[in-house]
């Protein structure tokens, strides 16, 4: 029962904060802004009920950079080949086999490599998560290993308190 | 709001309330029956729609004491910045018409749609009972809204509210009939918004009366009326705009039909009268009004001749419609003078808007009487009537009486409206228009007479029947009828009676003979089947002559309801009537 | 020309494509989405006209802005609705073509 | 000084029209709905933060700054998830397209 | 050196490439996901025009509520497709079509160069009224106060959409449950998205709803955000649907409009007529009224997008 209480005094916090960010300061915002953090609370608490294994929020925004990186190679590479006059694609589908179990750590290891260059998650099979790829002929299993090599390394799975 | 008398040109007058009223109460009602359910949403309904009529009543008591608008500015504002409810004689009579006839399609279906005991809620009952209110608001908010954009969600509503209506036995051909009225009266009423914006880009209003005083004949102002009145059009069904409608009005179950045909349609009608006549009457043209009027002509032979082609009751009256329509837009062509340049209203106006009530009632008892013999037989096909009407004499008395009232026989409203029409032919020199008045009626006398002489026939072993229908359904049905035929009475007082002083003298009795006799020459002719029975056996070359002109009007028809066709009419007209806005422009 | 005169002839023309798509393409769901077209090329003209009564410190006429947002809304609930009757008339009939071929009604072709 | 900035702003916000464009041309020209869906979410994404980016000198406080980047963020976040959702679906309904 | 010209050439472009490209591509499930990237641009229009509000709802409905509505349409069409697009019309029909459509274009092209100048506006009276309301947002006093009839009846709209849609349920189905069932795939993605982010979107919906009085948002806005929450747990099965038959549905459906009504004919009394505030009260009213109709907003349209009842109630 604890977990819960303290699990929902989290979030409200973070939502209230969220608020603030938002509007700035003012007392009779703060008023409405309670019931924004108290709603949105409740509802989080129904659709995510607080379990130990959760991802740490702030690990992840160490992270940013590198996809930001990561998202402008995706960008140009995209922008070469809609330009190119060959319309240079070999676009098939990659299987890759994940180290991480179903679940939000998988999830976000897909969510990111949607923004990589050539590759864009479309479905799982069994433990491998389906890749398009707008050109097989890169190594895309490769990048993808290192990619989640480098998630691996900021998440420690099943130890997060976010 | 104290400084709103300053600035305000007009105000609230005294009965403007009962204006905010006439709008609020269909829609509470459809708020009521949502949330009290379905078995409740029929008593609803009973209760709301006697109470808007003792408030169109009122409307049109304090019309006509006060002699003036009734006019409310809602929330205190006055335009350009706020609405206006306004109600003028054209508005008062569409309300008035339009509770009358909701009671009797209420009462019509009492029975009809009734929620089963065991259950709380039933689709269809349900629906169509919310669905009933939902068009008599739609439709006073048109009739009411003093502002072009207020209109068009009004007509959103009343599209939102009659779609359904037709697809609500949910077989594919109505839900296809449904998706095309849809989709059509979508594009007819984007084109109408268009025109609305362009003119709140020329001059900063959308109210109609301050729009009438500042627009100036000019490119904006006439690709505004020629947007606005195609998608109108659209909406109306004029011939060669019709493809959603027979369809529609065929497929919907009887009561349903009667709404659709005898109210849904005068919505964006009337709004065509308050475009040409309240807001733009500086802009549109003689030529344009002649356009109108031609198409509203064809619509009538059209419309008549596939009308006799039908073998189905229902698709016939749905055909039937579609003609009526067209008479209805005769009256814009005669509302000018040849050598004037605006509309002069005349006689044709109050023609018209007799024309449109007239026909409200008639064809409403109409759908009615064709929706009871198809539930009482189980089937409506023509060649099988033999015998109704002595099964049903009420029902096929009806029949008969919305068709004299259609045809414009006397007293019927039809007919003084046909008469003030004629007059304003004559007056304004535009006798081209008397031959397609005294026509309509031979037409409109073909299809009555062909569905008399099959309910007339005598049958050789006993009719059966798969249901009994309610005696109160039938005696409903009667009353519209007869009271679009007795309307001319009641309209006695502001017309002038020489109208109908004369009404029985000899010239009448034989024009209504002529009428009759030309009417069953082309019943006999045109329709499928050989209207004495045996004498398809023998056709001679002029009845295989004749069921070629037929089966060719059918085949335009067809051709005509295309999707393609009829967009790409839609557009053509908007560029004609463009062109006849340019053309008959006075030199600026 | 300036920005504003642009964005209108940019409306101009999308009501125009729209138009064409939804009397050339036979297919219904197509024809909605060409309704939704025209519909914000309307609304965008009204944008333009919104934009050019711009005065007093506010960047455009409040009134057509306003109007703007309830017809986003109500084209919205034209979609909804068109949506569901042609998805309904697929599950009645298998087909989701406006004409039928044995039907005494015309067909589209 | 704010030249400078004068200057990121315009090269930041043509590279994210830059973007966008190609994001639209990958749209007309790449032949399926999966190789579409990677035009846009790449090239619009990265559009978008580069609008946002030359955007940020702009604006008149830190909390209005924060509060485009927070929108930005939110659309990519969006944008990748909804991407694949659309990707799911195309990739279940069949090859066609 | 402005680069607006740049920015406003370059989007002009690209919304007119992506309409023609969904009216002109074969596959309807491409043409509706253009048709959604081509709401998000058309919102960067409106606010090249000045219209902040107008591009918070265009992205909210015109790019998302319409494109998802549009997609699920396609997805379950895509059987038909071939069957249909083989009634595809003659050359010369397309011809004629596009040479209209083109003159109605070139029409209004003409019409727009010839808008009078000054243009007419009514944002001066807009100006010296506002006060009276309370207000710091003209559109949003445009919308609950000056034009509030508009709105009402803009409510009124919705709900009977939805009636509307709510009678196609086959008789069998009536009642139920809207939309097909959507079965919960704990570890998936839609799973992820669905517990992630209806919280902050609903922070987010309040906050454009609560600075909507003075800033671009409100009610419509909100709504749609809230709806959009609502629809992404029901479809990713994290909850359902409830059933069309429950009293408390019908009641969040109409609340909106009935709590305007009402506050509505109080104006008669109090302030001099339908829809009018009395002095000083203008801006708490009004509010009550947006957040009323917010919830019913959100509720009707996530309705909109499910469609009509499909399957049985459970009890």
């Amino acid at each position: 029962m604890s977990s819960v209480v303290s699990a929902a005094l989290v979030r409200s916090a973070i939502f209230l904060m969220f608020w603030v960010a938002l509007i700035g300061f003012s007392f009779s915002a703060l008023l409405v802004g309670c019931v924004a953090a108290g709603s949105a609370t409740w509802v989080s608490l129904r659709l995510l009920p607080p379990t130990p294994q959760r991802v740490r929020l702030g690990a992840l925004v160490l992270l940013l950079p590198r996809f930001l990186w990561q998202s402008l190679l995706a960008g140009w590479d995209v922008a070469r080949r809609a330009f190119d006059p060959r319309l240079p694609l070999r676009p098939g589908f990659v299987a890759f086999r994940s180290a991480h179990a179903p679940g939000h750590l998988r999830n976000t290891f897909a969510t990111i490599s949607s923004l990589m260059p050539g590759t864009l998650p479309c479905g799982e099979d069994g433990n491998d998560i389906i890749f398009h790829c707008l050109d097989v002929g890169q190594p895309i299993l490769e990048q993808l290993a290192a990619e989640e090599k480098a998630l691996a390394h900021v998440l420690d799975e099943g130890t997060g308190d976010g | 709001m104290s400084a709103l008398a300053t600035l305000i040109p007009e105000t609230t007058t005294a009965g403007g309330f009962l204006l905010v009223l006439a709008l609020v109460l269909p829609l509470a009602g459809v708020f009521a029956a949502l949330i009290l359910g379905g078995c409740n949403a029929r008593r609803v309904a009973m209760l709301t729609i006697p109470l808007g009529l003792a408030l169109a009543v009122a409307i049109g008591v304090e019309l006509v004491q006060t002699g003036q608008t009734v006019i409310y500015l809602l929330g205190g504002w006055a335009p350009p910045l706020g609405i206006a409810l306004r109600a003028d004689g054209l508005s008062a009579a569409m309300l008035l018409t339009t509770t009358v006839v909701l009671l009797g399609v209420a009462l019509f279906a009492r029975d009809d749609f009734e929620t089963p005991e065991n259950l709380r809620e039933a689709r269809a009952p349900f629906m169509f009972w919310t669905l009933l209110m939902a068009v008599w608001g739609a439709l006073n908010a048109v009739f009411l809204a003093g502002d072009l954009f207020t209109l068009y969600v009004a007509l959103e509503l009343l599209t939102f509210a009659g779609v359904p209506l037709v697809s609500l036995e949910g077989h594919s051909e109505t839900l296809r009939a449904a998706l095309r009225y849809l989709l059509f009266a979508l594009l007819g009423s984007v084109l109408y918004m268009l025109g609305a914006v362009l003119l709140y880009g020329a001059y900063g209003t959308l109210d109609i009366a301050i729009l009438a005083e500042r627009v100036r004949p000019g490119m904006l102002c006439f690709a505004a009326v020629a947007l606005m009145t195609v998608g109108l059009l659209a909406k109306t069904a004029l011939f060669p705009l019709h493809l959603w409608l027979p369809p529609a009005h065929a497929g919907a179950p009887a009561a349903a039909s009667a709404v659709l045909s005898a109210l849904v349609v005068k919505g964006s009608w009337f709004l065509v009268v308050r475009l040409w006549f309240d807001v733009m009457p500086g802009v549109v043209t003689f030529s344009a009004a002649q356009l109108l009027g031609g198409l509203g002509s064809a619509a009538i032979v059209v419309g008549s001749v596939v009308a006799l082609r039908q073998e189905r009751l229902k698709l016939l009256v749905a055909y039937s419609t579609m003609a009526q329509i067209g008479y209805l837009f005769l009256m814009f062509p005669l509302a000018f003078d040849v050598s004037g340049n605006g509309p002069v209203h005349g006689f044709a106006l109050a023609g018209g808007l007799l024309q449109v009530i007239s026909h409200a009632t008639a064809k409403a008892g109409m759908f009615m009487a064709a929706g009871l013999i198809y539930a009482a037989l189980g089937h409506d096909r023509i060649a099988d009537l033999a015998g109704v009407a002595r099964t049903m004499p009420i029902t096929v008395l009806a029949f008969a009486l919305a068709g004299l009232a259609l045809m414009g026989v006397v007293p019927s409203g039809a007919y003084l409206a046909k008469k003030l029409l004629l007059d304003a032919a004559d007056g304004s020199g535009q006798w081209w228009w008397t031959i397609v008045l005294q026509g309509g009626a031979v037409f409109t006398a073909g299809y009555v007479v062909l569905v008399l002489a099959s309910v007339l026939r005598r049958r050789s072993e006993p009719l059966l029947l798969v249901s009994r229908v309610s005696r109160l359904s039938e005696l409903v049905a009667l009353a519209l009828s007869a009271g679009s035929l007795l309307l001319a009475l009641a309209a006695l007082g502001p017309v002038p009676g020489e109208f109908v002083s004369s009404s029985f003298a000899p010239k009448e009795m034989g024009v209504l003979l002529v009428v009759f006799l030309g009417g069953s020459l082309l019943a006999s002719g045109l329709s499928r089947r050989s209207l004495l029975g045996a004498a398809g056996a023998n056709a001679g070359v002029m009845r295989r002559i004749a069921a070629g002109v037929g089966e060719s009007f059918e085949l335009a028809d067809g051709v005509i309801r295309r999707w393609q066709f009829a967009s790409i009419s839609l557009l053509m007209l908007a560029i004609l009537f463009g062109g006849a806005l340019v053309w008959g422009a006075p030199p600026s | 020309m300036s920005a504003t005169t642009l964005f209108g002839l940019c409306g101009a023309l999308l009501v125009g494509v729209g138009i064409y798509g939804l009397v050339v393409n036979p297919q219904p769901l197509r024809k909605i989405l060409s309704f939704n077209l025209i519909g914000s090329g309307v609304f965008l003209l009204f944008g333009v006209v919104a934009r050019r009564g711009a005065a007093l410190g506010m960047g455009g006429d409040p009134v057509p802005q306003a109007l703007v947002i309830t017809g986003i809304v109500v084209a919205f609930s034209a979609t909804a609705l068109a949506v569901a009757l042609l998805l309904r008339l697929h599950d009645a009939s298998g087909t989701a073509s406006l004409t039928t071929k044995e039907s005494p009604e015309p067909s589209d072709t | 000084m704010s030249q400078l900035l004068d200057l990121w702003s315009i090269v930041a916000v043509s590279a994210g029209v830059f973007f966008f464009l190609a994001g639209t041309v990958g749209l007309l020209r790449f032949p399926d709905t999966l190789t579409r869906l990677h035009a846009l979410t790449k090239a619009d994404n990265l559009g978008l933060g580069l609008v946002v980016l030359g955007l940020l000198p702009r604006v008149s406080s830190p909390l209005a700054g924060l509060k485009l980047v927070c929108v930005w963020l939110l659309v990519l976040l969006a944008g990748a998830i909804a991407s694949q959702l659309i990707a799911r679906t195309a990739h279940r309904s069949g090859p066609k397209a | 050196m402005n680069m607006a010209p740049l920015v406003d050439g370059s989007l002009v472009v690209l919304i007119l490439a992506v309409a023609i490209w969904t009216i002109a591509v074969r596959d309807s499930f491409a043409a509706v996901v253009g048709y959604a990237i081509y709401g998000l641009m058309l919102a960067l229009a409106w606010v090249r025009l000045a219209a902040i509000d107008a591009a918070l709802t265009e992205a909210a409905i015109g790019g998302g509520l319409t494109g998802v509505l549009l997609i699920r349409a396609a997805v379950r069409l895509r059987p038909t497709e071939s069957v249909v697009a083989g009634d595809s019309p003659a050359w010369f029909v397309k011809a004629l079509a596009a040479v209209l459509a083109g003159a109605v274009s070139l029409a209004l092209a003409v019409v727009v160069l010839t808008l009078p100048e000054p243009a007419p506006t009514l944002a001066p009276q807009v100006a010296e009224h506002i006060a009276s309301t309370g207000l710091g947002n003209a559109v949003t006093a445009v919308l609950l106060a000056f034009r509030a009839t508009d709105t009402l009846l803009e409510a009124v709209v919705l709900v009977f959409a939805l009636i509307a849609v709510w009678s196609l349920a086959p008789d069998r189905f009536w009642g139920g449950r809207p939309g097909q069932h959507y079965h919960l795939e704990a570890n998936g993605m839609l799973a992820y998205l669905a517990r992630l982010l209806p919280p902050l979107g609903i922070v987010v919906a309040i906050y454009v709803f609560w600075v909507g009085a003075d800033l671009p948002g409100g009610k419509f806005q909100a709504g749609t955000l809230l709806a959009a929450m609502w629809l992404l747990a029901i479809m990713a099965g994290l909850t359902d649907v409830p059933e069309v038959r429950l009293v408390w549905v019908r009641i969040a459906l109409v609340t909106g409009s009935a709590v305007f009504l009402i506050i509505g004919f109080a104006g008669v009394p109090f302030a001099g007529a339908f829809l009018a505030y009395p002095e000083g009260y203008a801006k708490p009213l009004i509010l009550i009224i947006e957040a009323a109709s917010m919830l019913s907003i959100a509720v009707t349209l996530a309705l909109l997008v499910l469609g009509p009842p499909e399957r049985r109630g459970q009890s």
